[in-house]
């Protein structure tokens, strides 16, 4: 039988090595795995990269992680936050590396990682400072930049609901950058409010096939503590 | 008497016409949507809402529903979601057909610098607006005429990082609406009450042509 | 107030140009737009580049279209079906252009150019015949072919429900080409079989968002003449 | 005495582990999901299926669910859709743990031909075919081991046109099981009962080697 359900976030996270690339999903406060990334603080691996759309709030979570001195560089769009104090302090003292990538070109590089593209041809930050150290090149008289593939070694994603297949239903806005984090790395790993049996789950509401998810824990928070949106 | 914020997102809302797709960037631009008066126009945000309904009302939110800019938001009916890779898909693809964001400067050929300033030391952060620029059916920039400091912000080139090449198309002001032109440049389309064409050539660091 | 929805076929194909390139969703019979194709025939549009997974069974359809001369060029992945005669028979006599793509190359070229990328690359096709004419590059010591961006002047797509913004829900294995299709073209026309009201659709079931569809018609088979299947 | 086509299907079936995702080429490949025998396998169909059950009961067809062989299908619990484009960047993307797929020949470094033959003069069809040998994880050929007249198609290097360089892991003919491994070549892993060895090696059109 396919269970792709394991008991604690600790074996959720088993081997993720030092050195590791490690896509997170979420948007601001939706859609983040904040279990898992707790759980990764506990967990230990080192020298991570981190790939996220922003660099942490506050001193919880990713900001943790990085306070605690375990993330050697970060790629994201969007360092800036309502509270980036740690980030910023490591990047003026020169102790964290940091990647702007577009947001789009994040969630394209990302999705041709997991596509099997290595490069592709953008038309974002085409003559920016952006474009500095990547080929660019003319289609149809329009100057764009190659992008690269950027693959994770493991994914943080979080989901409203899943099965033992690892089929995952998002909630509302909480799909952004997990579903395509979900395809875009070699370990993939879900925090999940609901566990549904197989079959529950509608084929035409599942955003992640359970194709590109490794494991699945749940956190129970209690129930519904948040009510889905109406059908 | 110059527009106030509130009455340059109306000024720019009115010429949003019904059945547009529009993205909003992070403040000014967000009050657009208060400004569209009965027009139905799909509100699109980068992290995967197609179209977004006003502000929740007090008691009612849902804190799994939100935009780009993190504000808690709701769903108008006929609202679909999407990942990261199809909502940039949309955007890039040249599928929204108009984005609104504010602005450091403007240049005359329509370049954008609304990301990164050289005297800022702290990393910068460009979000999404490169793709926005660049994929986006138009742009149209909503900003104060001048900064804090009284210099002008409608600029022969950008000085500051460009977050777009050739991509803005309009740009509203507290002083005037001003369309970026191929070819011809800032041409005037229309002055904030009481507001004098001298007064905005003034406060302006390029050319403002006339029609 | 935003109303794709169209009263009638002709209403729904007006416009279609001579030399247009037309992307026709479906796979084998499933989501196919076979009253828009039929359609077509009656439109008149000729010197078409036809783009669709197949090059038509029998003599219906694009079979027919393909028949009566009015198909300069067919981009497609398999070009054999159980009933083949109008094509072969086109193709052997040199009158009608054949581009063939590997299916996944076509359907990430239409996605390509629905995303805009002008260019990306991938390893299918790779040393073989259908590499001949392209660029080929290697990346980490693996080679793969540079495929250009395929756009539509047209999109015809099928769907089971859609609302008067144009969202589309998609029924089985109904969606296969449609939603790629519907993002890769100027002017996207769906053929659906049921209208809902506006707010009807859930969010999550909506495949293809309605900002890619510019008209909907309702081809009326009389109520639920196939049953959706179980939620 | 050589194997059935079912038998060779049964046999290709008994290696497939639990939990593997696999693509069934058309034709006798399709019949290895009758022979995974209480192993839970999710098969994936190009067209964007996820999860197909056994085919359906008489009079319990959905005319909407076909595969890739447009043959009418049933959906297993756990199942889902996507559009061409996600499934075959699932394809194309390595998370098809295995295809299987006839052949036309399989040479001794792997590559497949399997979609044109010089003799054709009809167009030859690609379909998915070199997505799936150039994306899928693993690449099995479930093939007769040579053509009606005889002639081998386990051979040194591929007469017909490639469909996929270097692809091929394992063959599974009506005679033999043999894998293509990197630098050696055709390596023997089983007989079909009452086979030979020198019955394989006369009938292919390479070196079979053993362990």
């Amino acid at each position: 039988m396919i269970n792709k359900i394991v008991a604690s976030v600790a074996e959720a996270l088993d081997g993720i090595r030092d050195g590791a690339t490690v896509l997170i999903g979420g948007f601001g406060s939706v859609g983040q795995p904040d279990v898992l990334i707790e759980g990764l603080i506990e967990q230990g691996a080192k020298d991570l990269v981190a790939v996220l759309n922003n660099a942490g709030v506050g001193r919880v979570g990713v900001a943790r992680l990085m306070e605690l001195g375990r993330v050697r560089k970060i790629i994201c769009s969007f360092p800036r936050s309502s509270d980036p104090v740690v980030f910023e302090t490591l990047y003026r003292e020169g102790r964290i590396e940091l990647e702007i990538v577009p947001q789009g070109t994040l969630a394209e590089r990302i999705r041709a990682a997991g596509a099997g593209i290595p490069a592709f041809y953008t038309a974002t930050a085409a003559g920016t400072l952006l474009e500095q150290g990547k080929e660019a090149r003319e289609f149809d008289g329009k100057r764009y930049v190659m992008e690269r593939a950027l693959r994770g070694d493991v994914a943080l994603v979080e989901a409203w609901e899943a099965d033992r297949w690892g089929n995952l239903v998002y909630r509302g806005s909480g799909a952004n950058f997990n579903p395509v984090m979900a395809m875009g790395a070699d370990l993939t790993i879900a925090q999940v409010q609901h566990i549904r049996e197989l079959g529950e789950l509608h084929p035409h509401m599942i955003m992640t096939p359970g194709v590109y998810v490794n494991r699945v824990v749940q956190v129970d928070r209690g129930g519904d503590w948040l009510k889905p949106e109406a059908a | 008497m110059p527009f106030t914020r509130d009455q340059m997102a109306a000024r720019l809302g009115a010429d949003v016409p019904e059945g547009w797709c529009v993205n909003l960037g992070i403040g000014i631009p967000t009050m657009v949507a208060n400004h569209v008066q009965g027009k139905e126009v799909i509100f699109q945000s980068e992290n995967g809402v197609i179209g977004m309904g006003p502000a929740p009302a007090k008691g009612a939110e849902d804190p799994w529903l939100i935009n780009a800019g993190k504000q808690l938001i709701t769903l108008a009916k006929g609202a679909s979601f999407v990942g990261h890779a199809d909502s940039f898909a949309m955007i890039r693809g040249g599928h929204i057909d108009l984005c609104v964001l504010g602005a450091f400067e403007v240049a005359e050929n329509g370049d954008l610098a609304n990301w990164a300033t050289s005297e800022n030391d702290t990393a910068p952060a460009v979000g999404g607006a490169m793709d926005l620029a660049a994929g986006a059916k138009r742009l149209w920039v909503i900003m104060e005429h001048t900064t804090k400091d009284g210099r002008p912000k409608l600029v022969e080139r950008c000085g500051y990082p460009l977050t777009g090449l050739a991509c803005v198309r309009r740009v509203y002001t507290n002083l005037a609406v001003i369309d970026v032109l191929p070819e011809k440049g800032f041409v005037l389309v229309d002055l904030a009450p009481g507001v004098t064409l001298d007064e905005v050539r003034a406060k302006s660091g390029a050319a403002i042509h006339t029609n």
